[in-house]
């Protein structure tokens, strides 16, 4: 009845206009308490389910809590359904995604957080692929917590949101103010879009980031300060004997440190790949980069690219080689010897900045094609500003 | 043919289950009894003798993997012993992003902070998930307390004892809030 | 007669019934404040639509839909027989039987040719 | 007699929309049980109000139109599925000429109408401009167009033994005989179990759903409806399955006939029976591939009907069959 018309995000045109038409409002009163009656009592899912709360989701729709009770039934098309149920991890690539969905659902919806993840990114919250929380870019209207909460908290969460159903169509919201006192409580404390004092055109800002590539200033200017960490050698039992008298004397490395694979130059280690893959080593178990920045004592920014290769079989064996270079040249990649290189190079390329000269297709691979940066440099920044969603 | 088969062996298994009383525990109505040690939300205790059981020492909010915890430090005279201790003059648990593993649980020395038997409430803000130092200690009035705290989880622990360890009673009912229940 | 006035009938029964339904609908149903352009794009599963929908198919839908035309022309001759069956006696049966037997070396051929594999 | 045909018809109209809404609730019902959970319980008392909620929701959802689609084909496809779906029932006799519609040549409208039903479902896939809608109603058709052929076969036996495409002639006959699951056993009962079959596939029912397979195509043909456009579609393929269920009894488990009590009785009680064992086979089986699909119409089915046909002709000759 007493619809309040700016706490919702949707009216009813005609039905508005029935409604002003004098005496035929109070006719309508019992029209209007059956419509929201129907409106609450079949609410029907959209699970957006990513991760390990999506099992929780389908353990509510199973047996024992069977969600179906209240008439709650998935469907698999926004089209058709009235609660996203955001159930696990969203990360900045598939946030485009969710939005999308969002706004192909037809109004009324509701959208239900589930589980500390979807409501503020968990612990991840402060990674740079991870959505500090879905309600900086979604409404959200019921906050599930736990981790993952349980089937039974999930079906509470619907009954609540049943509640809240019930209370805005009477005209009470009822998430109007947030008590102050738990302001800042929150970390991170982005703006999120129930804020009352969040800039409206954030919200297009949000959508807007992952869509298209927002100019930044340059992000690296962060004075960060870390010894680089020697490649940890990650493969010490089975690592190839034949490989110590391989390295000195065909490609003159003078020494081979017991705790880190060797340090090889870089124009020589193709060759070393395919020399080792003539000797059996047939299989590139991984690409690895890491980042070295500027050091005070004037050791130049650089970065290490560490390679295993293993023979394949019983009694396996593992060489495993590293590559150094300055920042502002290439390494040589191994794709003609490794066709498993490509992407696992791109992989590096993507997260960590590594250019591998020759490469057949180096581009991004895991993070959006937007994206700025190189999340796994070691001066970026964790909060980084530029990414999108923040 | 195997279709045919196997679909009339479905048909069977289905046509037994709908004549087969169904699992389903009516949720809001019937609640499925939860173990001791279940992990869902918080509540700060006082001890023995009355006073709050929290001295602020942190130990918590540096072990939280999500840091959620953020504690307060404050010294002051006690208002019963009369001895001067610390204390913590502000603590929040945000479960926005708790991971509930238990593990402030776990380290806390003075067996202050303990889990609860019931889930916190669904909320229609982010805030309605924040559990401020009132709602901790409301907690502890209102709401069942789980079975474990630090003291009992290290017992659990200890070598000499085995992996005996008192079972905790089968009670379901909420726990009294009686200074000293989880002591 | 009257039972095709009795079909009309029901036909205007129905109309009107789905025609209240639809009527009803629109006017309860609500609008949404604010349109986010994304709204009206097509769904793909939450990606932006990969070019238009209207491809071609493969060929298989087509000659299935040729079988069809087929058989259920034969079948339509089917049913003036059925139910002079009785009074046309074996003579009727016997023609039927030479038609069916038409119709089967037909499908015969059809299915040794590989007209249902469906890759 | 005009008079009749408008009570009737409402009455009949009324009756089976209001059958298949709260056969929505007896299938969430029935598959809950067979899940061992217990379907809805809380809205109204055992969750009887379920669908009138369902349906209170689905009018006040926002229309969405997609962008690139047929706005008038897009629009004008839904209701137009259930208004096929629904017709057929006019000519369902529920007690002796007691029927909307009693014409002379109901077998093949029945099956002509139930073939019509596929106009609207293609007219959806299309209009939508959604490759999984597309995609749906292709399969749809081709399904449809395959099953139709051992529909119509199969319906031929009872037309045969009885003598006429009527379809109250025909419950007379069997009212006169025997029920034609009954006896000729070797002839009535293939021919309902093929007829069941191929209503399925018309139905776009598991286990022949493939056209609105979940877990490839999304919600297929209905991919991009929302609100009571959906409604529509949804409403649709249970009127089909219930009107479906309603022909098959009549034509092979005798209609109307029963040994005692009034006819019309016996006719809703055959009917809801058929369309719980129809549910019961939904939450059963798996579906089939397109192509699983295809060749159990066209190779086994077809095949069958024919012989089915002819059987029932040779029966006739004989003289017990006369």
């Amino acid at each position: 009845m007493a619809v309040n018309e700016d706490a919702l995000a949707y009216h009813h045109p005609l039905y508005d206009l029935m409604l002003n038409v004098p005496g035929l409002a109070v006719g309508l009163a019992p029209v209007d308490r059956l419509l929201t009656w129907g409106l609450k009592n079949s609410l029907w899912v959209f699970p957006m389910a990513t991760s390990c709360c999506g099992i929780e989701y389908m353990a509510a729709s199973a047996s024992r809590v069977d969600i179906d009770r209240m008439g709650t039934i998935p469907r698999a098309s926004p089209r058709q359904a009235d609660v996203m149920l955001v159930a696990g991890t969203i990360t900045v690539k598939m946030a485009p995604r969710v939005k999308r969905l969002w706004d192909q659902m037809p109004e009324p919806k509701w959208c239900i957080a589930m589980g500390s993840c979807a409501i503020s990114g968990d612990f991840y919250r402060n990674l740079y692929s991870v959505v500090p929380g879905i309600d900086t870019f979604l409404p959200v209207d019921v906050y599930v917590p736990g981790c993952p909460p349980n089937p039974e908290a999930v079906m509470h969460g619907l009954l609540r949101l049943q509640e809240k159903v019930e209370a805005a169509r009477a005209g009470h919201p009822v998430n109007a103010e947030p008590p102050p006192e738990l302001f800042g409580a929150i970390s991170p404390s982005l703006p999120r879009l129930t804020d009352q004092n969040r800039p409206p055109e954030l919200s297009e800002e949000q959508v807007q980031a992952s869509l298209t590539v927002v100019p930044e200033g340059d992000p690296g200017e962060v004075p960060v300060d870390l010894t680089p960490p020697s490649i940890p050698g990650a493969l010490p039992d089975g690592v190839s004997t034949e490989l110590a008298p391989l390295l000195k004397d065909r490609f003159g490395v003078a020494e081979i440190p017991a705790d880190a694979p060797p340090l090889v130059p870089a124009e020589r280690h193709v060759e070393l790949a395919a020399t080792l893959k003539a000797l059996g080593y047939r299989q590139l178990v991984f690409v690895a980069a890491s980042h070295h920045p500027a050091k005070k004592d004037g050791e130049a920014e650089a970065f290490e690219v560490a390679y295993a290769l293993r023979t394949v079989g019983a009694g396996s064996k593992v060489a495993s080689w590293r590559v150094r270079v300055p920042a502002t040249e290439s390494v040589p990649t191994l794709t003609p010897t490794f066709a498993g290189a490509d992407w696992q190079e791109r992989e590096q390329f993507d997260l960590v900045g590594v250019r591998f000269s020759g490469h057949p297709d180096l581009r991004r691979v895991m993070l959006p094609e937007n994206w700025e940066g190189h999340p796994l440099r070691r001066d970026y920044p964790a909060d980084h500003a530029a990414a999108p969603w923040r | 043919m195997g279709y045919l088969l196997d679909g009339l062996k479905s048909m069977w298994t289905t046509a037994l289950n709908a004549i087969r009383p169904p699992f389903t525990q009516e949720f809001p109505k019937v609640l499925r009894p939860h173990p001791e040690r279940y992990h869902t939300s918080f509540a700060l205790l006082h001890d023995e003798t009355g006073d709050e059981a929290c001295t602020g020492c942190g130990a918590c909010a540096r072990i939280c993997p999500s840091q959620v915890i953020t504690v307060k430090l404050g010294k002051r005279e006690s208002a019963i012993t009369q001895k001067k201790r610390g204390y913590a003059d502000d603590f929040t648990l945000d479960l926005t992003a708790c991971l509930v593993c238990e593990l402030c649980v776990q380290v806390c020395p003075t067996d202050a902070i303990v889990m609860l038997k019931v889930p916190e409430l669904p909320g229609f803000r982010r805030e309605d998930l924040v559990l401020s130092m009132p709602r901790l200690y409301e907690n502890e009035k209102s709401k069942p307390l789980g079975w474990s705290n630090a003291t009992k989880l290290m017992a659990m622990q200890d070598p000499k004892a085995g992996a005996a360890k008192p079972e905790p009673s089968k009670e379901t009912a909420p726990a009294p809030a009686a200074a000293g229940a989880a002591s | 007669m009257s039972g095709w006035t009795g079909l009309f009938v029901f036909l205007v029964v129905s109309v009107v019934m789905i025609g209240g339904l639809l009527a009803a609908a629109w006017m309860l149903r609500v609008k949404a404040r604010r349109d986010s352009p994304l709204k009206r794009h097509a769904y793909e599963c939450g990606e932006e639509p990969d070019g238009p929908a209207w491809i071609r198919f493969h060929p298989r839908y087509y000659v299935v839909a040729l079988f069809f035309v087929l058989f259920d022309v034969e079948a339509a001759f089917f049913f003036p027989w059925a139910i002079r069956e009785r009074a046309l006696g074996w003579a009727g049966l016997g023609s039927i039987v030479v038609f069916t037997g038409v119709l089967l070396v037909g499908w015969a051929y059809a299915l040794r040719k590989g007209a249902l594999k469906w890759q | 007699m005009t008079l009749f045909a408008w009570l009737s018809s409402i009455l009949v109209a009324v009756i089976v929309l209001t059958v298949t809404a709260f056969g929505l609730w007896w299938e969430r019902k029935l598959a809950g049980r067979m899940q061992s959970r217990l379907g809805p319980t809380i809205v109204g008392p055992i969750g009887l109000f379920q669908p009138i909620a369902d349906l209170l929701k689905l009018v006040q959802k926002e229309p969405i139109i997609p962008q690139r689609a047929d706005r008038a084909l897009f629009w004008l496809a839904p209701p137009l599925t259930t208004l096929f779906a629904l017709l057929v029932a006019a000519l369902v006799p529920f007690g002796p000429k007691l029927a909307p519609a009693n014409i002379d040549v109901g077998v093949p409208l029945i099956i002509a109408l139930g073939g019509l039903a596929l106009i609207p479902v293609w007219m959806a896939g299309w209009a939508s401009h959604n490759k999984y809608a597309l995609l749906g109603a292709m399969r749809a058709v081709a399904q449809s167009v395959s099953y139709g052929v051992p529909l119509v076969l199969t319906a031929l036996v009872p037309v045969i033994l009885a003598g006429s495409m009527n379809l109250n002639s025909i419950v007379a006959w069997q009212h006169r005989h025997h029920w034609l699951v009954v006896w000729p056993v070797f002839l009535g009962l293939p021919a309902f179990i093929l007829f069941i079959l191929a209503m399925l596939a018309e139905a776009n029912r598991i286990p022949f759903d493939i056209p609105e397979a979940e877990s490839e195509l999304v919600a297929g043909v209905s991919t991009e409806y929302t609100g009571m456009h959906f409604g529509f579609i949804y409403l649709a393929e249970y009127v089909h399955t219930l009107v479906g269920s309603a022909v098959a009894s009549t034509l092979f488990l005798g209609g109307w006939d029963g040994p005692f009590g009034p006819s019309v009785l016996w006719m809703v009680l055959k009917t809801c029976l058929l369309f719980s064992v129809l549910y019961w086979l939904r939450w059963s089986l798996v579906r089939l591939r397109a192509d699983q699909l295809m060749a159990l119409a066209w190779k086994w089915l077809v095949p069958a009907g024919l012989a089915l046909v002819l059987l029932a002709a040779v029966w006739t000759q004989t003289p017990w069959g006369r």
